[in-house]
């Protein structure tokens, strides 16, 4: 009973590390952006490096390191994402999560330019891993309120949070 | 031997029984959790298994006994988010989903104003854009009131109130005719965050100079620079003097000290001297007596 | 004494039959050496001398060779030639200690093959080198000693394994002279020049003063392959055809120039020579001289091309086309004298004292001539613009080569003169002689040695510790720097950090045009280029934006002002305020830029595995005995104890 | 020795004294590069024109005391004044220029007397510099001599200059994320004025760039050049074409070419002015006197530095801006005065301006940067 289990979960857990193709991305239109005008480049920079994020945090969560969240993420979302690591860390629990879809809307886009923030209903799926032994993988969908804030390259995630649909 | 193999197999269902019923067990979870309270979650069942709550925002892992009230006081989930919950016994896996929303008490503002320097008497010329977290900096989504204020030695205080949408509300206030620092304060219930802005002369409006012999050269010097509103040009300010005269021209820009420029420069009969400063144009002299 | 005269001639019993490996050897030759049995060599000795009896392939005819010096010059007898031992025992005495000392480290380019050697030691498969010139294929030069370098250092470090792969090209230069000497001179005469190249000016002032360690590396390696080139050609020996043309390829992965160059200066000559002895004992028909010549240089010829092949496409698809930076060894040394003692006083040393004696004797003895005048073409390309020659042989690679190693060529084919000389001198002023040769030999090296402290290649010796530091954190190693005043510590300073730069000290591996379209040499030592290094400099910040330059570090005030008019800030200083670091705002992080020069992995590959393979099968054959000769040395009476090197190498 | 051998001796050895002696007389261009002028160090001064060129190659490889000794009226000057003309007293550009190259033009010539212009092209960290000498030249015996015309920089005697100068410092907060806390306000600066023309070599950006703010900022003007399509054909900026340190409500020129490009490619400019706080001072004040305007030909806009601060001014750059009778900007020009300015001392430059932009210059304004430093070697 055991062994076709492992099997199963074994080929799922291929499947979902190989199977990295890009998520689906739906961008609603921004034409009621405000209160300061989005420029088309900003959009785009903006939904780039969100998705990027996703790919980091992914990343991070996977392998346990919280160093692969510094090029994506800052501020308090940073600390959190950071300190959830530290807590599968020392549980030694890792956490596989694979987005497969957005629908972004973004819903404010500050006067002086300084912050962006975008609504996320994300399709994605979850793997828990405890001692390197898949526990379960779930399919999650849910709403992230993130914000964004530019710094000298790019835009980093400050704010990254899932709200009750 | 038929019998005593019948008391056997007897046994061992018996024995195996609750063994069986153990591997079984239900998740009772809460459908949303607020920041940081006290909750708990049932199981059913019997035996040993281990509770898994996982989120983006927080991981946790406990040896739970099925069947029992797993307990989570004050504090332990703090941040706000999606959870799976996942209940791992020997043999079967439960799992379930919840949310920790944010805590509806504000507990911390981020205060975004810009600039902090300005220009005075410019409309809409300062923005306020206000964030709003609970204790636990998570950001509350609930609508709230934000009150921002204006307000300091140069002007009358200006006041407006906003809602929050998505867990920020902004505004835009205009800056006094009076150069000076302001203060500019967001409010929500207890909550408040404070800027100190500046308020600096705008561009110039009024630039006059005179010019006297001083030995073989002209002493040429302006009245105290102000912007339209009265407020004097700051010291630094440069103010360039041109002195055009027969097929020839000087120039000299110079600081504002203790707002006034003053230079030496040729003193060539009928020379026109004219002053600027940035790309308003004072008056021109004739040297010569004329004016 | 009684037990020094037994112990002398034990070691002569031991040397007419078999070949000595026991260390034992050294201390005997040098109590000989000091008796001065070198100089007065028994009677038996001196009979034995004055007919030698052929006793080995790369000497065919020694006693008409002998004969035609012997009779010609001296009517004193022959002594015993110096062991070669004590030669190698008198290159540990001078070289040992100086490399010791980490004395290359200051010359001009030692830091340049430390450098690459580094990026070898990470990146042994990946030839592409960002820390340079915002990217760089080390394709572009052959890296035999950078390899070998990396391999050793992982035992005891960069710096000092610098200084062992530098020694053994040391001690291989003495046994290559040697055995190259032997195909000109007697066995007496090939050991002064072997001694004579311990203290070669030239050599000294390429491993101390200008850190060529591909060329001092290179050398050996030919000089060794040339002695197995004459007894193929001469003899068809297929074994000297193997092994000769594993040296010439690993010569060739050392450094291409040398064996380019080293075709015509050494290698003519040789086959030259062939034709001279062909009538003599066995006989070499032209036709067989032809066919073996041929076949000898179609085979390196592959083998060079399939081991050096990352090079040749990097070659062909990038030619060198940048504008010449000048060298001041392409000076005229009569105009510009200052570099007349740094390119031919220094090298040649003593050896200006002989050129006399090398015309002379190179022009009275036919088959010295070859010899002569692959010399004299060395010599007058080496003079750099002192004469036509050099732009007229070379044509545009005049501009490109630097004229040092041609000098050095140059006294290399000169010592089998020395050698002579020596001996000549020898015979007839007896110890005045010795004690003279003794004082030339000593002022020569230790001038060259001394060379670089009396022109060092920066005048200010600091450490570059702290910028790399500097650059290492902070995220700092994101943007691009240059140095500006550092003269050649920019090697030392690219194996320290993790930055990336704009400047390098390879030109020919550069491709950015702001770089290749000026006469300009190394960013960081502009204003010494004149008008096309300042340009290039100016060229270079205007595009900062475009290779993510942010970082500048001044050591040299002298530059202030560009970077101050032209929009850069002075953010921190390092080393007691004696480096300032500049900055220019909205320069973005740097990217990779010259793509498509990076060169494909399987050329990597072949990089990694072809050019230090060639290397170990040329060691690996050159290692297997030659049996044949062993036997006849075994039966032949002979004083030769020393000629079999390589079998006791083996051994 | 053989008669072949002795002949073959004899061949190479004159063979190589020839070869040495043609390289020395004709040197190959990278040998005269390596000795500078000093490749015709062989030339006897048996001719006006090989005086002057003598004394130019000893002037380029800086022999002080051999050029000063060559010169016809020594007896006028010391060996220090005279390479203190050439090389300034106080560091400026003077100080640290090789020669380049240099030219020379009999201008007359008599028996015992002629005149030669010497044009010495300096080059420097900033660009090169042309100085202009004409030089008598006399005969004394079979030789020739140069008579130099001294300029005799003048020397700052020892004084107390008070110092009363305005100067802004900046404190940052610090590096930590503390999101939402103030930093203070990157200064406003403006684009006033922005024109693009086609020259022969590419196309110029120029314009004027204005802090309109009440602290001093640090500059810097980017362009980006678009096509018809919209993709970005080049981005250059203006690297010493401006003045970076711009004083609150002063104004600087800028100019920023594109090389190998033409206006007809371009559909439009972006153009991306930045600005930061800086640590600055109001001082030094240098004063443009007698400024005039030359037209073509040599069209040139000349004038006098003249530092009216104590502190002794390494290198000043001058920046011209030239307007047509319509007030529209025409050219930017740029100049580096290769003399350090020393207070109250004028100094004179001229910046050329091309033919066909001098007819239709109306006015024009000018402005300068300095740089001091005594680590300026």
């Amino acid at each position: 009973m055991k062994r076709p289990f492992v099997i199963v979960c074994s080929l799922f857990a291929a499947i979902f590390a190989l199977g990295s193709d890009p998520p689906a991305v739906r961008v609603e239109p921004t034409d009621s952006v405000g209160p300061r005008p989005l420029e088309k480049q900003t959009r785009t920079a903006v939904i780039r490096d969100y998705l990027q994020a996703w790919r980091g945090l992914s990343g991070a969560f996977e392998q346990n390191r919280a160093d692969l969240l510094d090029p994506d993420f800052v501020g308090a979302a940073k600390e959190k994402l950071a300190e959830t690591i530290r807590e599968q860390a020392t549980q030694g629990i890792r956490t596989r999560y694979r987005d497969s879809a957005h629908d972004l809307q973004v819903v404010f886009y500050s006067p002086e330019g300084l912050s962006i923030q975008l609504i996320d209903t994300v399709e994605y799926d979850v793997q828990i891993l405890d001692d390197d032994k898949v526990q379960t993988t779930q399919h999650v969908r849910a709403r992230y309120v993130a914000v964004l804030t530019p710094t000298e390259v790019r835009w980093k995630v400050r704010i990254f949070q899932a709200e009750p649909k | 031997m038929r019998s005593r193999f019948t008391f056997l197999l007897g046994a061992l269902v018996i024995t195996a029984m609750p063994l069986a019923l153990a591997q079984t067990g239900s998740l009772h979870l809460p459908g949303t959790v607020e920041a940081g309270s006290a909750f708990s979650i049932q199981s059913t069942g019997n035996g040993n298994a281990v509770l898994y709550i996982v989120g983006l925002g927080q991981v946790v892992k406990r040896k739970v006994q099925l069947g029992q009230t797993v307990s989570f006081a004050p504090g332990d989930l703090r941040s706000a988010g999606h959870y799976l919950a996942v209940l791992v016994g020997d043999s079967s896996t439960e799992n379930g989903a919840f949310d920790v929303t944010a805590a509806h008490q504000p507990g911390a503002l981020s205060f975004l104003a810009k600039p902090s320097r300005l220009a005075v008497d410019l409309h809409d010329g300062i923005s306020g854009v206000v964030y709003v977290f609970d204790a636990f900096q998570n950001l509350v989504l609930a609508t709230t009131q934000v009150s921002f204020q204006l307000s300091g030695v140069a002007g009358a205080t200006q006041t407006r109130t906003a809602l929050t949408h998505n867990g920020v509300a902004w505004t835009k206030m205009d800056s006094a005719a009076k150069e000076g620092s302001v203060q500019f304060v967001a409010r929500v219930g207890d909550a408040a965050s404070t800027r100190v802005m500046q308020l600096v002369p705008g561009n110039p409006c009024h630039l006059r100079m005179s010019a006297r012999p001083s030995g073989q050269r002209l002493a040429v010097e302006t009245e105290p620079v102000r912007d339209c509103n009265g407020n004097a040009l700051p010291d630094g300010t440069i103010v360039t003097f041109t002195e055009r005269y027969k097929g020839g021209e000087s120039t000299v820009d110079v600081p504002l000290k203790r707002g006034v420029a003053r230079t030496d420069m040729p003193a060539y009969g009928g020379a026109k001297i004219s002053v600027a400063t940035g790309v308003f144009v004072g008056n021109e002299i004739r040297w010569g007596g004329e004016r | 004494m009684r037990d020094l005269q037994a112990s002398k001639r034990g070691t002569q019993s031991v040397t007419t039959g078999s070949v000595d490996c026991k260390a034992l050897r050294f201390v005997k030759g040098l109590l000989r050496w000091l008796d001065c049995g070198g100089l007065y060599p028994r009677k038996a000795e001196r009979r034995r001398a004055v007919i030698q009896p052929e006793i080995r392939g790369s000497n065919p005819r020694p006693t008409n060779r002998k004969g035609v010096v012997q009779r010609t010059e001296s009517i004193a007898p022959t002594r015993g030639p110096i062991p070669l031992s004590m030669i190698f025992l008198a290159a540990f005495v001078v070289h040992l200690p100086l490399l010791l000392m980490k004395l290359p480290l200051k010359s001009y380019d030692a830091n340049f093959h430390i450098f690459f050697a580094s990026h070898y030691l990470h990146n042994w498969f990946d030839p592409w080198n960002p820390k340079w010139y915002a990217g760089f294929s080390q394709t572009t030069y052959p890296p035999l000693p950078q390899q070998w370098l990396a391999l050793v250092s992982r035992l005891i470090g960069l710096d000092m394994a610098y200084m062992a792969v530098q020694f053994i090209a040391i001690l291989l230069l003495a046994l290559g002279v040697y055995r190259f000497s032997m195909l000109w001179v007697d066995r007496r005469a090939a050991a002064f020049a072997a001694l004579a190249s311990v203290f070669l000016g030239s050599e000294c002032f390429l491993v101390y003063s200008a850190g060529q360690l591909s060329t001092t590396f290179a050398a050996p390696l030919y000089l060794n392959a040339l002695p197995y080139l004459f007894q193929w050609v001469r003899h068809g020996k297929w074994r000297s055809f193997l092994k000769g043309g594993a040296l010439f390829v690993a010569a060739a992965a050392a450094h291409h120039a040398t064996l380019l160059f080293g075709s015509f200066l050494f290698a003519v000559p040789v086959l030259a020579l062939v034709i001279f002895d062909r009538q003599d004992g066995e006989r070499v028909s032209i036709p067989a001289f032809l066919v073996r010549s041929g076949s000898i240089i179609l085979v390196v010829g592959a083998a060079v091309a399939v081991v050096l092949l990352p090079f040749w496409i990097a070659l062909i698809h990038y030619p060198v086309t940048q504008t010449p930076i000048p060298h001041p060894s392409r000076a005229n040394y009569i105009l510009s004298p200052q570099w007349g003692l740094n390119y031919f006083v220094v090298p040649y040393g003593a050896l200006i004292l002989a050129l006399p004696f090398i015309f002379l004797r190179g022009s009275s003895i036919a088959r010295l001539r070859p010899l002569l005048l692959g010399f004299w073409l060395a010599f007058l390309v080496g003079l750099g613009g002192t004469t036509p020659v050099g732009r007229l042989v070379l044509g545009r690679a005049f501009d490109v080569l630097t004229m040092e190693r041609f000098s050095y060529w140059a006294t290399l084919l000169a010592l089998p003169f020395v050698g002579l000389l020596a001996t000549t001198l020898i015979d007839r002023f007896q110890l005045r002689a010795v004690a003279g040769l003794t004082i030339a030999a000593g002022l020569t090296c230790a001038l060259a040695v001394s060379w670089a402290t009396y022109r060092p290649a920066d005048a200010a010796d600091f450490k570059v510790n702290a910028v790399a530091s500097w650059l290492n954190r902070d995220g700092h190693d994101r943007y691009r720097y240059v140095t500006l005043g550092f003269g050649n510590k920019i090697s030392r300073l690219a194996v320290l950090t993790n930055a990336s730069s704009v400047d390098g000290e390879w030109n020919s591996g550069r491709m950015l045009p702001e770089l290749t379209q000026f006469g300009g040499g190394a960013l960081t030592s502009s204003k010494y280029f004149g008008k096309p290094g300042l340009d290039a400099l100016s060229a270079i910040l205007h595009h900062a934006d475009r290779y993510g330059l942010k970082w500048v570090f001044v050591k040299d005030p002298y530059y202030e002002p560009l970077l101050v008019f032209g929009g850069w800030r002075r953010v921190d200083d390092l080393e007691d305020k004696t480096i300032t670091v500049w900055s220019k705002e909205d320069v973005p992080p740097a990217i990779a830029v010259n793509a498509p020069q990076i060169p494909p992995q399987w050329q990597g590959l072949l990089w990694g595995i072809l050019p230090i393979g060639s290397s170990i099968l040329a060691l690996v054959l050159v290692l297997i005995p030659e049996r044949r000769w062993h036997r006849q040395r075994v039966v032949e009476p002979s004083t030769a104890d020393e000629n079999l090197v390589l079998q006791r190498l083996a051994s | 020795m053989s008669r072949i051998g002795r002949l073959l001796a004899i061949v190479i050895t004159a063979a190589t004294v020839a070869l040495i002696v043609v390289g020395t007389i004709w040197p190959v261009p990278s040998a005269v590069a390596m000795a500078g002028s000093g490749a015709t160090l062989l030339r006897p001064s048996s001719s006006p024109q090989a005086a002057v060129e003598n004394l130019a190659a000893e002037i380029g490889q800086q022999a002080w005391e051999k050029a000063y000794s060559s010169l016809a009226n020594k007896s006028e000057f010391t060996e220090l004044e005279f390479a203190r003309d050439l090389t300034g007293t106080y560091p400026s550009l003077r100080t640290y220029a090789t020669l380049d190259s240099f030219d020379l033009r009999p201008l007359h010539a008599s028996a015992d007397e002629a005149q030669v212009q010497l044009k010495l092209r300096w080059s420097t960290v900033v660009g090169a510099f042309l100085d202009t000498r004409t030089l008598r030249v006399v005969r004394t015996g079979d030789r020739w001599g140069v008579l130099w015309p001294i300029v005799k920089e003048p020397r700052v005697p020892p004084q107390v200059i008070p110092v009363n100068y305005l100067r802004w410092d900046v404190i940052y907060r610090g590096p930590e994320d503390d999101w939402g806390s103030q930093d203070v306000e990157a200064p406003h600066v403006r684009i006033v004025d922005m024109h693009p023309v086609d020259r022969s070599a590419g196309v110029v950006i120029m314009g004027e760039l204005l802090n309109e703010d009440v602290v001093p900022a640090f500059v810097t003007v980017k362009a980006t050049l678009l096509a018809k399509n919209g993709s970005a054909i080049a981005t250059e900026d203006s690297f010493d074409k401006i003045s970076h340190i711009l004083l609150p409500k002063q104004v600087t020129p800028f100019l920023i070419r594109f090389q190998n490009v033409a206006l007809s490619e371009v559909d439009s400019v972006h153009m991306e002015p930045s600005a930061s706080l800086i640590a600055a001072s109001a001082d030094p004040v240098i004063e443009i006197e007698d400024q005039h305007f030359n037209p073509a030909p040599g069209a040139a806009l000349s004038g006098k530095l003249v530092n009216q601060s104590g502190q002794v001014v390494s290198v000043a750059h001058v920046l011209g801006t030239f307007y047509d009778k319509s007030g529209q900007l025409v050219w930017v020009a740029d100049q580096y005065v290769d003399r350090a300015l020393l207070p109250q001392t004028p100094v004179s430059f001229a910046m050329s301006i091309p033919a066909d932009i001098a007819s239709k210059v109306s006015s024009e304004r000018a402005i300068t940067t300095a740089y001091s430093s005594g680590r300026f070697q």
